[in-house]
């Protein structure tokens, strides 16, 4: 199990490997990327910026939460900060589990914890100059 | 006490600073920060009842702040 | 949109890397590994047999049945066929989509229909030297 | 007409061999085909209601079967 806020790109290939055991029968990737439209507006990049000592700390809950509840420490997850381009992994989550359902079940469960409660904020750089907070109406 | 109360994103923003400083009783609770954070001209934009962690967890209104605690007001978050 | 039966190593970031496109917010990867133990008995290793040709028909109406189902052209599976060690892959599946839940739905759904429907068989190789088709009671 | 089924996994271990030859009438359909083979002595192992497909789709036993089709059972498939 590890988890972690990163300023790097994310290394997927790295991550598969990371949690694939003999044990396992299924490992479940899911991966957030950039894209080039929100809401209508053309998006260009997304910077990302999370309060970082209480994302580390909320991401820990969480995998050990899912490591419970699915019943598999084989968890990693990395959400990257900072400028991220379009295309580019902004968060990533791999769950290795004996089976396949309970893989794919925590990998999803992680990612609504993920944008329910880890303090990361992204602005928005739009193709027009422009910018703004996501989902705060400001 | 006295305060540094983190602010990130559209809270930082709205602040023009990362943090406000404020000053409390010794006895103050997590809505006494909020409520005197408000009271400065900075911190007019901050929203009613935010959410607020204390040493990196979310803290009720009514959780007790102790001197030398790290509070941190937190916009609706939008990781992922 | 591809879909192929491979006797040479899945290459997952390549598959992720296939579908990753700037319109996309969402990928999903799902990856089917030979586990060690299957009902109790301890496996060394797993030889996956196809009916090459039907295999990749079935594989490929699944790809454009779940396009159309989930709304998304970017699809990719591979299935392995041959001897397959420990932990290796043997399916891998990579859907992206603007969103996250249609994403994970379409890749749960190819893996539920690749076991209903494609002719594939695998042999389970014991530890102890035995070998037997899996899920075929012989 | 005559046949070349083909046979896949256990079904073929059972007939010790990929494939299995039969001769069935002209407007012979998968059930007929599933019969003859269930005659011969290497198919005696295959069920009386195996999955079988025709030009690599599954086809159901009313399906008429033409000279020329490839015709294969199915053993219960067992991939990912």
């Amino acid at each position: 199990m590890r988890t972690a806020v990163v300023d790097r790109p994310i290394d997927v290939a790295s991550l598969a490997a990371e949690v694939t055991s003999p044990s396992n029968g299924a490992l479940s990737l899911f991966i957030g990327t950039v894209r080039n439209v929100n809401d209508g507006r053309a998006v260009e990049a997304i910077e990302y910026n999370a309060y970082a000592p209480m994302a580390e700390r909320e991401m820990g809950d969480i995998a050990r939460e899912a490591a419970e509840q699915f019943g598999t420490p084989h968890i990693v997850i990395e959400h990257r900060t900072g400028y991220v381009a379009l295309g580019q992994a902004s968060v990533a989550i791999a769950v290795a589990h004996p089976h396949r359902a309970n893989a794919m079940d925590a990998s999803r469960w992680i990612i609504e914890q993920i944008k329910g409660r880890v303090p990361i904020w992204k602005m928005e750089h739009y193709v027009d100059g422009s910018r703004q907070w996501t989902g705060q109406g400001s | 006490m006295t305060l540094d109360v983190l602010l990130f994103a559209s809270y930082a923003d709205s602040a023009g600073a990362p943090s406000v400083r404020v000053t409390v009783p010794d006895d103050a609770r997590v809505a006494d920060v909020v409520q005197a954070v408000r009271a400065l001209a900075s911190g007019s934009g901050i929203p009613e009842r935010p959410l607020v962690a204390v040493n990196h967890r979310y803290a009720a209104p009514d959780h007790l702040v102790c001197a030398g605690d790290e509070v941190a007001f937190i916009p609706p978050v939008a990781g992922g």
